[in-house]
């Protein structure tokens, strides 16, 4: 149940929006992200967008190795 | 170090020959991943995994799960719940049990998708099982206050929430390492992890990927190797030191904690959450009055100790046996994040 | 048939006499008529030479209409299958149904019309039918079970036990489309797709494949369970390994999408219009390029190969090249796919 | 089987994983092993010679079990007897399952036993299944769908058409038990009577029927619409009248009274295991005698001719010697008996 | 007279040479086994059956059958009914159609079993549709009597029930001769019967059996060549003079007359019986606040003109061809006592 | 619905009997008829029994046509 998805807004209403994952659309609450625009991508969970993504994928982690190493 | 830069976190992982390191996966989806990616298989002998106890379907003790049966069957209520509750074993039966007897039983998505269904059935009673940590409590408080806003009479929860911290007190010493629950931490921030390292508790939060997971356990292997307590955040694209304010104002206006109990580490302490006073009309266990149930768990089952990272599922003597993904009796072999269930779907050779 | 609307199926339907006739000669005979139909308690046929395959199922979908298609078009793609996975040309099919008290015969009309079209397509003759009436509450709108026969085709000679280390594994198309559509249809996880049902009569497909080469171990179709649990199956069977390239496992974004969102393994969806197919190596190429050619199997894709190693499981390489074992199939909590 | 106690079957028996295998192997195909039962998609079979008969049923019965049978030896009996109808001997069976969620397994053991027995007596083998399960609510209880494939004997050729005057008509037994026995088992009408169903399979009884005579017009088993229903449907299909003589109709006095009770015709209830054979005068006696040998028609008698007045009519000699028409059947509200 | 002495009804009937004689069969079970029996096939031309309106659900109006539907649809209540009720049309749909919808209708042998239902589902609203003459009324009174021995509040009867005199009287001069419904007489006794001789109307009360209904019919014959109005008591076995005190005091303590709707007939004065006040808890109407429902029925349907003697079934213009006992429009072709279903199961050419 | 059956006592309880026809048996109300006993013969209506039949049979009827003729 923990599963998370991370998906693109696509549509933004009154506290809600519509999230897309690979042609997949869900309402899911917006409530907890302010600032939220068409084009964001965000981390779902149990039908609330958790956090917004700074990046899609998960180049970052190249970053870090980079870093570490 | 020319060269080194360019070994990949998959190469560290198998050449790690470094001191013996026990690494537990805290969260139930990480297990999950690293099963489904074979990563298990990369790990030289001295390199541990354990999975902890970060799958709520998992840490759900039975009383749960009877008083959920006895609302359905004595009190009529339309029970919405997460899919993955639907077969955990209660004392006398599981939910998919009651289903059979006629109990009203719906899967939803989201605890939003409970409250509609509560605001589009005035006449049914509706119940959401509301079970997970930090990063699920605010959804389940967001449809308490549509339910509010909706004037619903017939929408209420019925709560096992918990938080990770005090999990984390109790199982200090179980692990060298833990992997922490990326989308724990994306809701909590990082603060409490950093301060952990203060007390000798290392750990890094990963993501979900495979090169999340790699990346988070060769970040552990090399941290460790430098031998002093360390914390990395290795999800930063999700993960902010700060964490979600407004999640964690909701949950802090909504709840507040309580003791509660985790299957296998008894009650812990101030280790649950439960409604305010001025939400409790919102309360299953107040609105029906549910008498204590003193659930009783299958005696053979060592979830307890497979949750604490004690025993692994292989070493229950009912894995795979009597206790199937299709016969479960424990709530590790239900849940598809459970560490029984893995080890059973992945077969025993990893 | 305008004069349908409005009209439905009521208990005197059911009960043998008049109406039970008005309704079959409507609806069923009406949409079905073919010079093998029987009126009779039974049909007369000629029965097919050679060996005889013999398959039934019971369709219970819920919902009946679904994206795609509907619960008679599904009726006869299911068993039209069954037979083509023994390499068996279908020619005779029997039709039982049972119906609640209630049900819109314009509904009815839908189903039965989708039935016509499908056998058609498949070259099947329906030759006797069934109609129970079950009062208000006592069925879920309709259930229908089909009953087929053919005719095995010469020098073929498929079946579950026969995977050979060695076979390529064919899949016929993108995977999970019709579990995930019915998912969708039902509305309750709020989730919109743009997904339709793969179901689809594949017996001229399986022909197309048998023209090409005679050298085929096993077919089947990977309806409930969807390919995984197929795999798993033909894996016990003929006691072999299987190995899995899930990268090349055709599935479509959409239902990737969905199964994210609800944390599902598109292998484990049901199809009602994929097969997997098993063969020698030096055949697949040739089976795949054949199959891009028919209606239904433009997607075909080799996805992995039977081997002696790990008997009776399913390895796969994952996306970081490892092999990890796919999960075993499991009791699903999945709604009424077929 | 005691370990089936207090089980019963859950959604998963149906998702088409391990526990529906586990389903199969324990209940079904531990009563129906046979050397042509399947576990493949469509099972493999040697055609009959000649002529084929084919005939579908659904059972939707309730309650599924009554005094005589249940459920399952009814869905045996009713196919069975649709192709003896067609003096067809029954060679294969397919049975489809729709099982409700929470359905007890005992009983479901109970049901396939009585299917097992039943095809043993009538010699026909099981030879491929299937099982769906539905949700609580969205079945009630067992429905069971079986499909008969027979071989239709030599030089015998009856049908619904063939019908001539001057043949007599015969029932093979007292009419009307089964429907009866249903409407007293749902305890709706407070009655009590010691009715049983006449259900039985009656390949045999047939045979017997054919080894005396080949000179045979029609046989047709008095099912839904009893045998009032046959009679109008054969007086239609070859077009001629029916003179029944209602005093020779054989009637269980319980039956009788449990009819005046309620205003109900006897022979308008169903019976699922009589015949009404059609066949020229001579030959009556001979086959009336032939009967009374066998099991399930010891009670056989001639109870009219058909004559080539009134055609479509059935014409009853009444209690005081007039003339008057059977009452043509209608949409009775008869609860569910097959 | 020693040769006429041995003359069978039989052969009274068939050998009639008297005058032209209307015979109406007040009730419907009669015209069921006149024409199951083949006796119109004996009658001389001059001879004439008609069927009357002793068939309650024949003269049950369209507006009951709504009052029915609306009980059911509107507030869910539980029907219970005679089955021949089941299936008469209403202005928008039968109690089939009702169900179809998801109204639960059940069909009971008797309005005792209707209470012993209400009485084992306490969950549920019982009403039994109370409908029937004199013989009939007794069993539905002994049904509430019963529901208030068992402090029942889910038991009420929606009732229509009828009496037969002011029928009589709106019949005078439809027939000569009144074939009376035996049941009828059982309860109410024949000094009615005997009182319209005064006025000029004669009748015999007539059994079932063949014989009965040969000799009541041949009674009939004879009696009417006589030349004077006569009443003559042809089901002894069962009617007495006095009818059934039992039955009359228990309709006399529980109900009372009103204006009732007759189908065909319209309302006929006191022609009805409905429970007294101290009784109205068990009054569908009062108890559910049941609208006054004007029910429509089908303009082409002649069942008033059938009921009345005025036409045949076979002078419906839709009789055997939209109307027909699968379609029925009519009330008259949905009993199984109905004259329309009568005629048509039993064939026109009698 | 008029039908009436003519059936035999076999028993009697307080104000109900059960009555026999042709070995089908039912609970009928006997409150309409006093002094009821087994072997009585009754014609029952909608579960109530609502007369004592004097004779089983019709026989009563040749009497009738005695007396007429
Ligand atoms: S295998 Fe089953 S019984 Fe054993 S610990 Fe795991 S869930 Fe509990
Ligand atoms: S035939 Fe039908 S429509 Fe005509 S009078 Fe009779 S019941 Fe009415
Ligand atoms: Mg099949
Ligand atoms: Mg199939
Ligand atoms: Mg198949
Ligand atoms: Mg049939
Ligand atoms: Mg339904
Ligand atoms: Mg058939
Ligand atoms: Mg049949
Ligand atoms: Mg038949
Ligand atoms: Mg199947
Ligand atoms: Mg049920």
């Amino acid at each position: 149940m923990c599963v998370g998805l991370s998906a693109k807004v696509v549509k933004i209403s009154e506290g809600t929006a519509v999230v897309d994952a690979g042609g997949a659309k869900r309402e899911v609450s917006a409530q907890l992200l302010e600032d939220l625009e068409p084009g964001d991508y965000v981390m779902v969970h149990a039908g609330v967008a958790i956090a917004k993504i700074t990046d899609e994928d998960d180049d970052e982690t190249d970053q870090l190795m980079e870093e570490l190493l | 170090m020319g060269e080194e830069k360019k070994r990949t976190a998959r190469e560290i992982i198998e050449n790690y020959d470094g001191a013996a390191v026990r690494i537990m996966e805290v969260c139930g989806t990480h297990t999950h991943e690293i099963f489904r990616l074979g990563i298990r298989k990369l790990l030289p002998p001295q390199v541990e995994l354990i999975s902890g106890p970060g799958c709520p379907v998992c840490v759900t003790p039975v009383g749960f799960i009877d008083e959920a049966v006895w609302l359905a069957l004595k009190k009529n209520v339309t029970i919405c719940t997460f899919g993955d509750l639907v077969r955990v074993p209660g004392t006398e039966m599981s939910l998919a049990g009651a289903r059979e007897k006629g109990a009203k039983i719906r899967i939803v998505y989201s605890p939003a998708d409970a409250e509609k269904y509560a605001l589009e059935h005035p006449e049914e009673q509706v119940v959401f099982l509301s079970v997970g940590f930090e990063t699920t409590t605010p959804a389940e408080c967001l449809s308490v206050k549509q339910a509010k806003k909706d004037e619903l009479s017939n929408y209420s929860l019925l709560m096992a929430n918990k938080t990770m911290p005090q999990a984390y007190e109790a199982l200090k010493g179980s692990a060298d390492v833990f992997l922490y629950p990326g989308h724990v931490n994306a809701i909590t921030g990082t603060e409490l992890c950093e301060d952990l390292t203060e007390e000798g508790v290392s750990g890094v939060v990963a993501g979900f990927t495979a090169k999340e997971l790699l990346t988070a356990l060769a970040v552990a292997l090399v941290k460790f190797q430098e031998g002093k307590p360390f914390f990395v955040n290795c999800y930063p694209r999700v993960v902010k030191p700060e964490g979600s304010r407004e999640a964690q104002q909701l949950t802090e206006e909504m709840t507040e904690a309580c003791d509660s109990e985790w299957r296998g580490l008894g009650v812990i302490p101030k280790s649950g959450v439960c409604l305010k006073k001025e939400w409790s009309a919102f309360d299953a266990r107040k609105k029906y009055n549910i008498p204590s149930i003193q659930g009783k768990a299958n005696p053979a089952c060592r979830c307890g100790d497979v949750l604490q990272g004690k025993c692994k599922p292989s070493d229950c003597k009912v894995f795979g046996k009597v206790c199937t993904p299709q016969h479960p009796v424990g709530a590790c072999m239900v849940s598809n994040e459970g560490a029984c269930s893995a080890y059973y779907a992945y077969g025993d050779n990893q | 048939m305008s004069s349908l609307k409005d009209k439905t199926v009521t208990m005197a339907h059911g009960a043998g006499g008049r109406q039970t006739s008005e309704l079959i000669d409507q609806i069923f005979a009406a949409h079905f008529a073919n010079p093998d139909l029987t009126a009779d308690d039974a049909a007369v046929l000629t029965p097919p030479a050679g060996k005889m395959a013999v398959s039934t199922d019971g369709f219970i979908v819920s919902p009946a209409f679904f994206p795609g298609g509907n619960i008679g078009k599904l009726s006869i793609c299911g068993t039209v299958n069954d037979l083509a996975c023994m390499g068996a040309k279908p020619l005779y099919l029997t039709c039982a149904f049972v119906i609640e008290e209630g049900f819109p015969m314009e509904k009815l009309e839908e189903i039965v019309s989708a039935m016509e079209k499908t056998a058609a397509e498949a070259g099947v003759h329906i030759v006797s039918g069934d109609t129970k009436v079950a009062g208000k509450g006592q069925v879920d709108g309709v259930f229908i079970t089909t009953t087929g026969m053919g005719q095995i085709e010469d020098g073929v000679n498929v079946g579950g036990t026969l995977a050979q280390p060695g076979d390529a594994i064919i899949v016929t198309g993108d995977v999970g489309r019709h579990g995930c559509t019915i998912l969708l249809a039902r509305e309750d996880f709020g989730i919109e797709a743009n997904v339709t049902s793969d179901c689809a009569p594949l017996w001229k497909t399986v022909e197309a494949v048998m023209n090409t080469t005679h050298d085929l171990h096993v077919i089947r179709d990977a309806t409930r369970g969807g390919v995984g649990t197929v795999l798993y199956e033909i894996a016990g069977q003929s006691n072999v390994g299987i190995r899995l390239d899930t990268a090349s496992v055709p599935v479509a974004p959409e239902v990737k999408g969905v199964c994210g969102m609800l944390g599902l393994e598109p292998l484990y969806l049901a199809c009602e219009g994929r097969m997997v197919i098993m063969a020698p190596k030096a055949e697949a190429e040739k089976i795949v390029e054949t199959l891009r050619k028919c209606p239904y199997s433009k997607d075909a894709a080799i996805i992995g190969e039977v081997i002696d190693d790990q008997p009776g499981k399913v390895v796969m390489t994952t996306e970081i090249g490892t092999q990890a074992l796919l999960p075993q199939p499991g009791g699903e909590l999945l709604p009424r796919i077929c």
